[in-house]
């Protein structure tokens, strides 16, 4: 228990398995988001809580050693990259800012306007599943240095 | 490019920010640069936007229009706003090289992050038109604000933003709940289209549109510290770090009071005229002036007596927007632009004098004057501008505000001036005096670095400037009032 | 006059639940219970918004139906509150986690005792 | 004495909500203002504006997508407050 892991066999045999399907899930709610409920909140949210569940039953060693600072800063940055990219292609094909439908593309319009919401919508995942890990990591680290559990 | 210009307002600081963190894992002093480059490109558009902003004008973002998409307008207003939060924002950037690496020596590539992430929110408020992206990037002025306040030198600085934060939240709740109220009974959440419509709306639902106005103005007086909501701003000024208070100071409440004229304008003359609001909100910004000024002759401590010389001075811009008639809503928006110079210059200034002495409290500013002469001197221009000596601007706002007051038959609220002028200079010739022909008893003090005095002398030569040559702002506020149709007048 | 109530059940319960949310925030002196009734009141609004949404008979706003759609708009809007909820939450618990550390209580009258 | 503030407080916006309450449009009544202004664009013509058959993500993502661009970055804002809050406050 020295640094917070979960050391009963079924737990850690049980999230091990779990830990993908949870991934999965994320993706399903972030691709689906179009034609049903979800999109990149949601997804995002049910991405960042299979790493919490990681950080909870692994310790926040094994988390930290798979996902570095430096790549959730990244990620966190990418996810907004990716929006306001979009935006700004929109904008240097001549349209308004956001205004999906002048993406040169061989596609019809309202096809380029789905791809780009569907691009809009990983964007947002990425970015909300990175602050979820990060709000997390920092909070655990913090009880960690002061010795709650100690 | 050119029809585009209004997005890049915000999406310039916007892309900033992804890029400060993602340098910064690199090279952390490039951080200053970056942020200094992207203000300064934001400073040549504001001004060749108010160029343009003579025709207003509206860009749908994403190409759909008004009531279905959001909708940026870029009036005459508005591009004023715009440019006065960028010309300040380039000073304390400039400024802030210096302090910030001596306040937060650890967390530069983090602060220069949210401080432009702060910059975001407040240029996304004062450009846009529509009602509920007003509250978005409310939010995201709002939080960085909480935690910029928050990395102030000592733990008291946790508690003022964790009491800004709750008392923050409640009134982001109220115009939450405004906005609700307004849509209920419209269906649209775009500015111009809701003063088209609730004229028609307030037939049939006239206590759902009154409710709605009473939680805006409450919700926005907790966000400019109006009294007596103004109980987390003294304590937010006084332990933030000295950057962070000049911006805040400086501009935050401003923009607030940008939103509160907007918004009354949105409900225009016809509500208006049926509940005395404009009349509530003068005589609350009246007791206002007289309060902050009288609790700022208080304190001992620099930093809080300015903040409470800001509650008192909120209030001046609450009475020109409250008085309801063309000179006061001159002296209304000459006193934002007039404030933001004045009060920027003396947050800097002690600002430098904190990096240089260390000294807060205002009995151990004697003989300064002579040890950093050129710091004291932009303090006691801006001081004095304060108090509202004739060729110095505080002047005339202040003359336009009694100019106003008597216009519409309120002679108190000149005679409420008057007083605080009095009280301003109370409190602001005490500094004064203490400053310049006190003995002096520091010895190995010397002048604040160029890259910050530099800044505060811009401001303090500001001052002197738009005094002399006030025609010019004056003349251009009438042209704003003719333009933008602020309803309410 | 419980007819009239009737009508507006939905929003009598957002009102209810809002005063409750306002009343923790402003008067308990724990910090956590503060932001607990932060949440209930923010809650209460989007309660107030997607009930406002609500039009009888007609189904979630997916084209698939035949029945007609609620009104779509206020479920986008709550979409983009919940979310600025959820970071002023995160801000404020961050907020507390420092307090705690600094002060080491995170009841008002504890932490104003400390300070003086 | 923050007790009596706070009930006074609760009694006036109490007060507020009873005045309002009354006079709101009915709850799930077709006819209400809310669906006059953009509600049938949004229902009718969503698909074949922007190809999504949800049109709550079609106004999310498209028609007010500026606005999720905003909400997108409350949620960096939080996180990076976050860095910002602990960065400076390391070692208490």
């Amino acid at each position: 228990m020295a640094n917070g892991e979960i050391t009963s066999i079924v737990i850690r045999t049980v999230s091990r398995i779990i830990i993908p399907f949870i991934q999965i899930f994320g993706l399903y709610t972030i691709i689906h988001g179009e034609a049903s409920p979800g999109g990149g909140f949601q997804g995002g949210v049910i991405l960042g809580t299979s790493i919490i569940l990681l950080t909870i039953v692994f310790g926040l060693e094994e988390a930290k050693r798979r996902i570095p600072r430096g790549l959730i800063l990244v990620f966190m940055s990418l996810g907004l990259l990716i929006y306001s990219g979009i935006g700004l292609l929109d904008m240097l094909f001549g349209g308004k800012y956001l205004e999906y439908t002048r993406l040169p593309l061989p596609l019809s319009g309202h096809e380029i306007s789905a791809l780009s919401i569907l691009c809009v919508e990983i964007g947002i995942g990425i970015t909300v599943m990175s602050v979820i890990i990060l709000l997390f990591f920092y909070s655990v680290r913090d009880e960690d240095a002061h010795g709650i559990n100690a | 490019m050119i029809q585009n210009l209004p997005i890049f307002i915000v999406i310039i600081p916007l892309v900033t920010v992804f890029l400060i963190p993602l340098v910064g894992l690199w090279k952390r002093d490039y951080c200053f640069y970056i942020s200094a480059l992207s203000i300064t490109l934001l400073f040549s558009i504001s001004v060749f936007l108010l160029n343009l902003s003579i025709n207003v004008i509206h860009y749908h973002i994403g190409g759909w229009e008004p009531p279905w998409g959001i909708e940026y307008v870029v009036d005459p207003l508005s591009a004023f706003m715009i440019l006065l939060i960028t010309f300040i924002t380039l000073l304390v950037i400039l400024y802030s090289k210096k302090s910030v690496s001596k306040e937060l020596p650890n967390s530069i590539v983090e602060f220069y992050t949210v401080f432009m992430l702060l910059i975001t929110g407040l240029l996304g408020i004062v450009i846009t038109g529509d009602i509920f992206n007003m509250y978005v990037f409310l939010e995201i002025a709002s939080l960085s604000a909480y935690a910029l306040i928050a990395v102030g030198g000592k733990r008291d600085a946790l508690l003022a933003s964790f009491n800004y934060l709750i008392i923050g939240s409640i009134a982001a709740c109220f115009i939450l709940l405004g906005i609700g109220f307004l849509y209920m009974v419209t269906g649209s959440l775009n500015m111009a289209d809701l003063s088209v419509i609730l004229p028609k709306a307030y037939a049939s639902y006239p206590r759902v549109v009154l409710t709605a106005i009473i939680f805006f103005i409450v919700g926005l007086s907790i966000k400019i510290a109006l009294f007596p909501l103004h109980t987390w701003l003294p304590n937010a000024y006084t332990h933030a770090p000295s950057v962070v208070s000049a911006e805040l100071a400086a501009l935050m409440t401003k923009v607030g009071a940008y939103v509160m004229i907007r918004i009354l304008s949105i409900f225009g003359i016809s509500l208006l005229g049926d509940v005395p609001i404009a009349d509530i909100l003068s005589w609350v910004a009246a007791v206002a002036i007289i309060i902050g000024s009288i609790n700022a002759i208080a304190q001992t401590d620099i930093k809080r007596m300015l903040a409470y010389s800001s509650v008192s001075q909120i209030g001046y811009i609450v009475l020109g927007i409250g008085l309801a008639n063309q000179t006061g809503l001159t002296g209304g928006i000459l006193h934002i632009l007039n404030h933001a110079f004045m009060k920027g210059c003396l947050f800097l200034a002690v600002g430098a004098i904190i990096y240089k002495t260390g000294i807060r409290n205002i009995n151990e500013f004697q003989g300064l004057g002579r040890k950093m002469p050129y710091t004291m001197l932009a303090f006691s221009i801006a001081a004095l501008s304060m108090i509202g000596i004739p060729p110095l601007c505080g002047f005339f706002s202040k003359w336009y505000l009694a100019l106003g007051s008597v216009e519409s038959g309120k002679w108190i609220f000149a005679l409420v001036i008057l007083l605080s002028s009095l009280l301003n200079a109370g409190y602001f010739l005490r500094v004064l005096e203490k400053a310049w022909f006190g003995k002096s008893i520091h010895e190995e003090v010397d002048e604040a670095p160029g890259s910050m005095l530099i800044p505060t002398l811009i401001l303090a030569i500001g001052c002197i400037l738009l005094g002399i040559f006030v025609t010019i702002p004056v003349s251009f506020i009438n042209s704003i009032l003719s333009i933008s149709k602020l309803g309410w007048t | 006059m419980l007819m009239e109530l009737m009508l507006r059940y939905n929003y009598w319960i957002s009102v209810v639940l809002m005063l409750i949310g306002f009343y923790t925030m402003i008067s308990k002196k724990n910090f956590i219970k503060k932001i607990i009734g932060m949440n209930i009141f923010q809650t209460a609004i989007f309660l107030l918004y997607i009930s406002m949404a609500d039009i009888e008979g007609r189904s979630a706003p997916i084209i698939i139906s035949e029945t007609g759609y609620v009104n779509p708009l206020p479920h986008v809007l709550i979409l983009t509150a919940i979310v600025v909820s959820v970071s002023t939450t995160a801000v404020a618990l961050s907020l507390i986690m420092k307090i705690y550390k600094e002060y080491g209580s995170i009841e008002e009258d504890k932490i104003l005792e400390v300070h003086s | 004495m923050i007790r009596i503030y706070s009930i006074i407080s609760l009694i006036l916006i109490g007060m507020i909500f009873i005045y309002v309450a009354d006079e709101m449009p009915a709850f799930g009544s077709p006819d209400n203002p809310i669906n006059n202004r953009v509600y049938d664009r949004y229902t009718e013509r969503s698909f074949e504006e922007t190809g999504v058959p949800n049109i709550v993500t079609a106004i999310l993502a498209d028609y007010r997508g500026y606005d999720t661009l905003g909400e997108t970055t409350v949620i960096f804002t939080a996180g990076m407050s976050l860095m910002l809050l602990f960065s400076r406050w390391k070692n208490g």
